[in-house]
């Protein structure tokens, strides 16, 4: 029983949750708890990791044993088990940073209150990201984001200044219509079709005028959830003030779960629609991501926000090449493996970029840009990080993000769609620019630093560049994430009509 | 009524007319889950049809959901340190004689139509909105007087229905069926057993999200 | 003409619109979560009407469990809303977000 | 044999693993562990390569594949060009090494410094081994990525605004390279095609010439654009001199060989093995090529004539020589060829031997300007003496590599027909003559004007620091011994003729 890699898949949904109840109930060792949920989270992801790729074939478990189109299925295929190593291994590293970030300095009554309770919230996001990934029913997948939203805007409310509640309340409104608009799409698939399984739906699909209208709101609703640039309002803000742990989880991870609901959508069930405008418009909007994001990162003065409006630019390039996936559709593994690669690069070299920008916060205790001058001196490590995760920001070989641009660049030209490359070669540079800024100041020798700085606790200065290194070392996964994606890429191909 | 708003408003009636205009043409009686649903009631272990979708053929979603409930909780608790429990004295005496009377017939309330969800239409949500409703009357009318051993009791409480949930699906799952499978001779216990801890944990979220934090201590 | 199950989808679907009207343009905080349970409630509306199954048919079951689910998930989202306006109210003093989301003065 | 195709990959290894070491070392208590570092990692490199010769004597193809992508492995092949590059970086990295811990003696951000020096080296040794495209490009950029921290090494303001300058020019190179390498990717997998170097060229004869000529010319001169930065072609060579706030080791390693000849080298492969010699001369896209030389070569020397600041001229020399190089690539012929390969040596070399000299001046006796030069050849003479030697072999006089080259060039363009390269070969030795003989005259024959601005003495008669002297006296040495010795059996023009003969068959 234990060799079934099925047996596995709700482990690694029910471990982190069992966790946060525990860390809930007993506030005074909510950080063993985490620390426990975390390492078994993870151990139960490696493992399942491996089993995957012995079998090389999707696995399906059927929750309360009554199969797809009355029950539940949760699916673990290439594609969810990337993203489900991806969130443990920033897991890994977000939850060894936060017990620094979090650990009550003064004993203070607000900072025991922010470590108690940041805890349960990040596991309970962590549960929802791993339901969210495994989960095949359209339904599940609606309270899924619910739960992922809720931890998210709990954990961004949990710096309790002005400005990050209204940012928080802001990105609860946003992400609650968003779900709703998400639901009604449901509700009309499911009023066409009578079904909920994403598999089943895919097989009976056709171009009706329900089907429009769900893509249509499905599309509209996720977008909202993922900030793609007219909707990305509420992301900066929310972000750049939230705690550092919490801003890179949302910039991380949290953008990343309805993306992954949109690919998983647009690739399954709403294949008849691959050729009509709204992808195209999709491609559009995220071309038009790239240029405002990087054009408002490159005016920031506070490094936070302008780590936060770089991800509202690099958001633009996952989208970029959904017409050509939707038409390749299973049968071109490229732009898939382009996407995710680029998603998993963007991850670790954002979460590395927020981790460190949280250092130097916790150290000089101000993140305006023309206060991190000479810095290099006392903190050597993060600003190597902050380097390092820069380098596969812009994309420069040899980094996760050169491998990503390569593929899609390869498939955009393939197809003629030499814009693109202008596009995304364009943002390259910018985001050169805006990056170069920040370390031109780190490099600077500034006689003398006014203020002495905070030394770092040895769990806040090393997980970040552990995660900028992992960036780097993506470059070589290039074979492996393309094999890997073939186990689900069957799945795209054996629904095809 | 500025430009912006007429704006919007015209996008969301042309959006409202184009939805309204495909849903209507989607025909009632297309073949959905409904026979399906049906035809397998008699092996869930309940007889009421939405008892039976609730919590044996789409138990997961229940089992997310109640976590959701859990979330709001820890959420709201995280956000608002403490809640100033209202304890202002009503003045008029008809509200708390009322609501003296009232509350043990809602918790009677709550216990039928939880035991009824089984076969008729009820069932742990129902009961525990019941038990919130009167847990809100209780606070309102300023009859909340808990022994300060109750405030330790609170978290307990709240966990009671999500771990009541998780521990029997893992129970299912290490039994060797699949997650949340019940065995069919055990299927109605299993549920009434979930449904129970849900009822409790229900009231209590319900009531405290009215509170909105973990109730200060009674100083007048 | 039109069938009865279809008139309630259709006021379903027109308080979604009307929820979603008022969550846009109002600015005050209460005026917008208001606006959104409506939205909710518009969209569970059409979730059951499209259970219904004539009239000496059981209705369909599995719209009905969902949107029990889905009631629930939006008290939770209403009560965290609510926390979370509360907490602004208490912090900047108004219930409103501060007019750089909407330029109009509100009714 | 397979031991044997692990080689280049030890090659990059060799000073890759050490660069990343000496990031973790403290400054002052690791000193000794980060000099040995240095020294092992170099002498690891110099038993590879004995290896990797002997290895290839037996016409052995020796070649590294990482899988990196399912269509698309990272390659790195040991051949004759490649090891040519190889040595040069290799030797000319070990003298860099002892100048930079003599020069460095105690500034801050040593280790700092030495690993991105170790990184830059095995960026170029990936470089010169790159077996295909994409690996070129991945080095190529790699080496953008690690000059950049030693160019604002000192964290002047200056340094920073030379530092934005040089990112600019060569992160807008990388971005039109990327470009021209995934067209031709897409261009020649769509006629089943792959970007492999390989002797006389890939796309001699393919479908993929008939098809897209037009393409094809155009991607050539988007890659010489590219690489034409890092060459430092006169209309975007604005990098090279702001370059030279960086401290004189990095002026001397990086932008006197590695960065210079990165272009330079990538320029020779893209000609040589991607498009094949032949192909280009069809596509006569040599000839354009020829007269951006020529233009930068000219261009380059007069401007420095006029540049006050030691290394400036320096840099603007730089400029004007790495041409040549360009220029025997251009120059349709075997003997042209080999006057170019030839050169990307012996300016190395000689140019090295100049940027010490500079170094020294400015370390020991404080002169910047060569207008404050006058009699420092009494108060520095060895230092002076390497100096003079170098300036001579730019300028081409006999004994020196310089000459070598120039006369082989000389060949080329007459073997070829084009005689007016030689009058641009001859306008070009003139201006050097212009502007180095000044020099060489303030230092032996002026008596000194006032007094040293900065005046260090040193134990015993040393007229410097041990290893800011010695460094300068070796490459001075190695610049008369590739002049004098050429034509020896083992000698450079031996192994050069040999990786022409390839090309040309």
């Amino acid at each position: 029983m234990v060799a079934d890699i099925a047996f596995w898949l709700p482990l690694i949904i029910l471990v982190p949750l069992l966790a946060a109840i525990g860390a809930f109930l007993f506030p005074r060792h909510s950080f063993r708890f985490a620390f426990i949920g975390t390492l078994v989270t993870a151990a139960v992801v490696f493992g399942s990791t491996g089993l995957l790729w012995q079998d090389k074939e999707v696995a399906r478990h059927a929750v309360g044993g009554w199969g797809a189109p009355l029950g539940i299925d949760m699916v673990l295929d290439g594609l969810s088990m990337l993203m489900l190593l991806l969130t443990a291994v920033i897991g890994l590293a977000i939850t060894s940073y936060a017990r620094g970030y979090f650990l009550p300095k003064n004993n203070s009554s607000e900072s025991w209150h922010q470590y108690n309770y940041f805890w349960p919230l990040w596991l309970f996001l962590w549960a929802a990201l791993n339901a969210l990934f495994l989960s095949g029913d359209l339904f599940n997948l609606y309270v899924t984001l619910e739960l992922l939203g809720f931890s998210a805007v709990a954990l961004t409310a949990l710096v309790r200044k002005p400005a990050v509640l209204k940012a928080a309340m802001r990105y609860l409104l946003v992400s609650l219509s968003g779900s709703l608009m998400y639901l009604l799409g449901v509700v009309f698939l499911y009023a066409g079709y009578g079904t909920l399984d994403i598999a089943l739906l895919g097989a009976v699909a056709t171009n009706t005028p329900e089907l429009v209208a769900a893509a249509a709101l499905i599309t509209v609703g996720l977008v909202m959830k993922t900030a793609l640039f007219p909707f990305h309002f509420w992301l900066p803000p929310a972000h750049a003030n939230a705690a550092a742990p919490v801003s890179a989880l949302l910039s991380a991870l949290v953008v990343k779960g309805s993306f992954y609901i949109l690919l998983r959508v647009w690739l399954v069930a709403l294949h008849p629609l691959a050729d009509t405008f709204i992808p195209q418009l999709l491609s559009g909007l995220g071309m038009a991501a790239i240029i405002w994001g990087s054009l408002q990162a490159m005016r920031q003065t506070q490094l936070k926000m302008l780590v936060a409006y770089s991800t509202v630019a690099q958001l633009g390039y996952l989208f970029l090449l959904i017409p050509l996936l939707l038409r390749g559709r299973g049968d071109d593994i490229a732009p898939l493996a382009g996407i995710v690669i680029f998603l998993s690069a963007h991850a670790l070299a954002k979460a590395a970029a927020f981790l460190s920008a949280g250092n130097l916060l916790y150290a000089v205790g101000e993140d305006r840009l023309s206060s991190l001058d000479g810095l290099t001196r006392k903190m050597p490590l993060t600003l190597a990080a902050f380097g390092v995760a820069g380098v596969s920001l812009i994309a420069l070989p040899p980094s996760g993000g050169f491998i990503a641009k390569w593929l899609m660049l390869n498939v955009a030209l393939e197809h003629g769609y030499w814009w693109l490359m202008i596009v995304v070669i364009g943002g390259g540079l910018m985001a050169a620019v805006y990056i170069m800024r920040v370390m031109s100041h780190l490099f600077l020798e500034a006689r003398g630093h006014k203020s002495d700085v905070k030394p770092l606790p040895l769990c806040m200065s090393w997980p970040p560049f552990g995660l900028a290194v992992l960036a780097i070392l993506l470059v070589f996964t290039g074979v492996l994430v393309t094999d890997m994606l073939v186990i689900g890429a069957p799945w795209l191909l054996e629904v095809a009509p | 009524m500025t430009a912006g708003r007429g704006f919007v408003l015209l996008l969301i009636v042309l959006l409202v007319l184009v939805l309204a205009g495909i849903i209507a043409l989607v025909t009632p009686d297309k073949a959905r889950l409904a026979d399906l649903a049906i035809a397998n009631v008699p092996q869930s272990g309940v007889l009421n049809p939405v008892t039976a979708v609730l919590l044996n053929f789409r138990g997961y979603d229940t089992l997310l959901e109640v976590a959701v409930l859990f979330l709001a909780i820890v959420g709201i608790w995280s956000m608002a340190r403490h809640a100033r429990v209202w304890i202002k004295i009503p003045d008029t005496p008809v509200l708390v004689v009322f609501v003296r009377l009232l509350l043990p017939l809602m918790v009677i309330a709550a216990g039928y139509l939880f035991w009824l969800g089984a076969d008729f239409p009820g069932g742990a949500f129902q009961g525990g909105a019941v038990l919130g409703g009167m847990g809100v009357l209780w606070v309102a009318a300023a009859l909340w007087q808990p022994p300060a051993s109750f405030r330790r009791l609170l978290r307990p409480l709240l966990s009671l229905g999500i771990l009541a949930f998780t521990t029997v699906a893992l129970l299912t799952l290490f039994m060797g069926y699949n997650l949340l499978q019940y065995p069919p001779a055990q299927a109605k216990t299993l549920i009434i057993i979930i449904e129970g801890a849900a009822v409790l944990s229900i009231g209590a979220t319900l009531t405290l999200l009215f509170i909105g934090g973990f109730p200060k201590k009674r100083e007048d | 003409m039109l069938e009865s199950t279809q008139l309630y989808a259709i006021a379903g679907i027109v308080l979604f619109g009307m929820g979603l009207y008022a969550l846009i343009v109002f600015p005050h905080l209460l005026r917008k979560i208001l606006g959104m349970n409506i939205m909710g409630t518009g969209v569970f509306m059409v979730f059951v009407a499209i259970g219904y199954r004539g009239l000496d048919e059981l209705p369909d079951p599995v719209p009905h469990a969902l949107v029990i689910t889905g009631i629930v998930v939006a008290v939770c989202a209403t009560g965290l809303a609510l926390a979370l306006a509360t907490q602004i109210g208490i912090k900047t003093g108004t219930a409103r977000l501060t007019p750089d989301v909407e330029e109009d003065d509100g009714s | 044999m397979t031991w044997v195709n692990t080689l280049p990959l030890l090659l990059v290894l060799s000073s890759l693993v050490p660069g990343l070491i000496i990031f973790a070392l403290k400054e002052k208590r690791h000193r000794t562990i980060r000099i040995s570092l240095n020294v092992l990692g170099a002498l690891l490199k110099f038993f590879w390569i004995y290896l990797i010769i002997r290895s290839l004597d037996t016409g052995l193809l020796i070649e590294t594949r990482l899988p990196l992508l399912p269509q698309f492995d990272l390659v790195l092949r040991a051949d004759n060009l490649s090891i040519l590059f190889v040595i040069l970086s290799a030797v000319l990295w070990l003298v860099t090494t002892l100048y930079a811990i003599g020069y460095l003696e105690d500034s801050p951000h040593r280790s700092r410094f030495f690993g991105f020096f170790s990184l830059c080296v095995s960026a170029t040794m990936g470089i010169a081994l790159a077996g295909n495209l994409l690996t070129f490009f991945i080095f190529y950029e790699l080496l953008t990525i690690c000059t950049y921290p030693l160019v604002v090494h000192w964290g002047t303001k200056e340094a920073l605004h030379g530092g934005r300058t040089y990112l600019i020019y060569t992160l807008g190179g990388g971005a039109v390279l990327l470009t021209a390498i995934i067209w031709l990717h897409v261009l020649a997998s769509s006629s089943g095609l792959s970007l492999e170097f390989a002797e006389k060229g890939v796309l001699a004869g393919s479908t993929l010439l008939a098809e897209h000529e037009a393409a094809v010319r155009l991607i050539f001169f988007m890659f010489i654009a590219a690489l034409g930065v890092k060459t430092a072609f006169v209309p975007i060579h604005g990098w090279l001199p702001r370059a030279m706030v960086a401290p004189a080791p990095v002026s001397a390693l990086l932008h006197a060989v590695a960065v210079v000849k990165a272009g330079a080298f990538g320029i020779v492969r893209i000609v040589y093995d991607l498009y094949g010699i032949e192909v280009a001369q069809e596509l006569d896209l040599l000839g354009p090529l020829l007269i951006v030389a020529c233009i930068t070569v000219i261009v380059g020397s007069i401007l420095a004539l006029f540049q006050d600041d030691m290394k400036k001229r320096l840099a603007y020399s730089t400029v004007s020589q790495v041409s040549y190089i360009v220029i025997g690539v251009a120059l349709y012929g075997p003997v042209g060829s080999t006057g170019g390969l030839i050169h990307l040596v012996n300016q190395g070399v000689m140019k090295i031997t100049l940027f010490f000299g500079a170094g020294n001046f400015a370390k020991t006796v404080g002169v910047y300007k060569i207008s404050k030069m006058d009699g420092i050849g009494r108060r520095m003479p060895w230092t002076m003496a390497a100096f003079t030697v170098g300036a001579l072999g730019m300028i081409g006089v006999p004994p020196t590599a310089g000459f070598i080259s120039k006369w082989f060039l000389g060949a080329g363009a007459l073997d070829t027909g084009a005689d007016w390269v030689i009058g641009v070969l001859v306008l070009s030795s003139l201006l050097n003559a212009g502007y180095f003989l000044p020099i060489l005259y303030r230092g032996w024959f002026k008596p000194q004007q006032e007094e040293w601005p900065k005046n260090n003495q040193y134990e015993g008669r040393w007229e410097t620091h041990k290893l800011l002297l010695i460094p300068p006296l070796i490459t001075a040495v190695f610049v008369l011994l590739l002049g004098v010795f050429a034509g020896a059996p083992i000698g450079l023009l031996h192994w050069v003729e040999m990786i022409v003969n390839l090309e040309y068959r």
